[in-house]
């Protein structure tokens, strides 16, 4: 059943086309959005797309994880692990990132009161 | 009764918008274009890992693209949760460390304390068995710290001291660039493997020479961090 | 055969999912939401479970260890949000008991 | 079957962080963007990247809904 | 079979969607993101049957073991005790 969404052309053109409109969504709500929880939220559901992005353009889904196993012994139908071990340090990093900005974020509210991005932007002048 | 006039160029901003969706739409088409005429097949540095990775006698390819050919990588990405942990508790580090609110049910509070010890053996376990199934060292000590947050989320008073902390910190942090320095003195190579590893016992514990040693620093000292963050997140007293 | 006892069984959970998934649009509060959403949940994992187990018996260990898993914390989250949903101060939509006290 | 799945998976993930970032309260948006969370599992579990999948699943689950709860309880909702 | 059952369980999680989407208080959501959780427990049941290999069972166990964490915090902060 929906055996033509399996072809690799179709596969790659759904995973470019979805993880990219993710990514513009998150970028309408960094640039539109005031309230300042709001915009992390934003800039985590960037992350998400850039890793679905950077996972999904080289996988082959008749291909098998690069996992041995005793009856998976044939290297030659492994998926890439490349990008795996790229993403995998970058999930933990994106996490401790977004820990420290609240916490700045926690202690700037401490001494001023604002949460709005717009009054944030005006203590410069 | 008065209504204000709107004008609708204010309430929507069509021109940003309409110009979003246009290099939205600009953008993946020349991303299409691009990657569709790719060349079909390509010789990429992944399956040379992976014929690499038959050599080394470990099941999980990711694992030995981790620790052994990015393991000085590894260093930098725990040193950069060290300082993100160091950051928080700089700035979240307040004299009067305030306890959670109301008691929890009754439920919560015996649940906790049956579910800690299962969710410290089950992140133990993806720690130790990381080189021959998914997981490893930082999964499973987020997932320890996950434990710590329940018991802080349940128990009123219970708080992880500060001294063991630093004590795990300054062990794990220790022990991995000592056991860099014995692969540099063994074999020539920072991390080298110096345990005995066979390729014929692939699928056992111990086939993995010095990688679950690794493995296990790494989740003590990322538990640890995470620990440290979820505390002081939590405990910190909001009289602004 | 076995296997499509299995089939037989995970076919029955996801009846139960559904019927918890159209339970949680038709119902009218909280409470009664909660009710059909833990209620049917438990059962439609546990049959899961068990049509996994009968279609690979191999797997048994792990399968089990999850079913232990899911059953010791489900109601736990539950217990948590009807308590929280409580002092809130949800209530109930159809309430029998009012129109005894009138 | 698989590309159905992704393909479902991919429409349900789009809508569901729309959702998230148009909301009014931000304990709303907060809970919708674990959803966010739930479907990129799904969507990893699929590319066979398993390892990323459990990584994905440890840290959306428990860790990142509290530091955002914890700043929404410190800052409070807008004003 | 296969293909039926994966269908049936897509329908129930598209239609536990909607209340996620639309619940007008917060536990509402709540409560359909927990129906949603077991749902992605079990659909990562099905496609480990699917793809034949018992090592994708532990992204379930794991899911199975902590996914009750972000409904108990959200309980918790609901009733203002965190």
């Amino acid at each position: 059943m929906f055996e033509f969404l399996n072809q690799p052309e179709v596969i790659k053109n759904i995973v470019i086309i979805g993880s990219m409109l993710l990514f513009f969504i998150g970028l309408f709500g960094l640039l539109t959005r005031k309230h300042i929880i709001k915009i992390f939220i934003s800039i985590a559901i960037m992350e998400t797309a850039i890793f679905l992005l950077f996972i999904g353009l080289t996988v082959k889904l008749d291909f098998i994880a690069p996992i041995l196993d005793t009856a998976h012994t044939n290297v030659s139908n492994m998926n890439d692990p490349i990008p795996h071990a790229m993403v995998l340090t970058a999930i933990v990093i994106a996490m401790s990132v977004l820990a420290l900005g609240v916490s700045f974020a926690i202690e700037y509210f401490k001494l001023t009161g604002k949460t709005n991005i717009d009054e944030m932007n005006e203590m410069r002048h | 009764m008065n209504r204000r006039k709107i004008s609708i160029k204010r309430e929507l901003p069509t021109a940003t918008l309409s110009g979003f969706v246009l290099s939205a739409l600009l953008i993946l088409t020349i991303l299409n274009i691009l990657l569709q005429n790719m060349p079909h097949k390509i010789e990429t540095a992944g399956d040379l890992l992976l014929k690499l990775n038959t050599t080394e006698g470990v099941a999980n390819a990711v694992t030995t693209v981790v620790v052994y050919f990015r393991g000085f990588d590894t260093l930098g990405e725990i040193s950069v949760l060290f300082i993100a942990s160091m950051g928080i508790g700089l700035m979240l580090r307040s004299n009067t460390k305030c306890n959670i609110k109301s008691e929890s049910n009754f439920m919560l509070q015996t649940a906790s304390k049956i579910l800690f010890p299962v969710i410290l053996l089950f992140g133990t376990y993806v720690m130790i068995y990381g080189h021959l199934s998914p997981g490893g060292g930082f999964q499973g000590g987020v997932i320890i710290a996950s434990g710590v947050l329940l018991l802080l989320i349940s128990d009123k008073a219970f708080e992880v001291p500060h001294s063991v902390i630093v004590a795990l910190e300054t062990f794990a942090g220790v022990s991995y660039v000592l056991i860099g320095l014995i692969g540099l003195l063994v074999l020539d190579t920072f991390l080298g493997n110096f345990l005995p590893h066979d390729i014929s016992q692939m699928g056992m514990l111990l086939s993995g020479g010095i990688i679950p040693l690794i493995y296990i620093i790494v989740g003590i000292k990322v538990g640890s961090e995470m620990s440290m963050i979820v505390q002081n997140l939590i405990k910190r007293s909001d009289d602004v | 055969m076995i296997t499509y006892l299995g089939y037989v069984f995970i076919f029955w959970g996801t009846i139960a999912f559904l019927i918890s998934a159209v339970g949680l649009i038709r119902m009218p509060d909280i409470y009664t939401r909660m009710h059909v959403g833990t209620k049917s949940t438990t059962m439609g994992i546990i049959l899961v479970i068990l049509g996994a187990i009968c279609i690979e018996p191999s797997w048994a260990l792990k399968l089990i260890l999850l079913a232990i898993f899911i059953l010791l914390t489900n109601p736990l989250s539950s217990s948590v949000i009807a308590r929280a949903s409580h002092k809130d101060g949800a209530t109930l939509e159809l309430d029998e008991l009012k129109k005894v006290e009138k | 079957m698989t590309g159905f799945i992704i393909l479902s998976t991919f429409i349900g993930l789009i809508i569901v962080s729309f959702a998230a970032i148009i909301q009014k309260k931000i304990a709303d948006s907060i809970i919708l963007f674990m959803g966010v969370g739930l479907g990129s599992v799904v969507l990893f579990y699929l590319f066979k990247a398993p390892d990323v999948a459990l990584t994905e699943a440890v840290i959306s689950a428990g860790i990142s809904s509290l530091i955002f709860l914890m700043a929404l309880k410190h800052l409070g909702e807008q004003k | 079979m296969f293909e039926l059952v994966t269908i049936l369980l897509l329908l129930s999680m598209m239609i536990t969607l909607y209340r996620f989407l639309k619940g007008p208080t917060l536990a509402d959501r709540v409560v359909a993101f927990d129906v949603m959780n077991i749902m992605g427990v079990s659909l990562l049941i099905l496609l480990a049957l699917y793809f034949q290999r018992s090592l994708y069972l532990d992204i379930a166990l794991v899911f199975g073991l902590i996914g009750f964490l972000g409904t108990t915090i959200f309980g918790r902060y609901i009733e203002k005790g965190i």
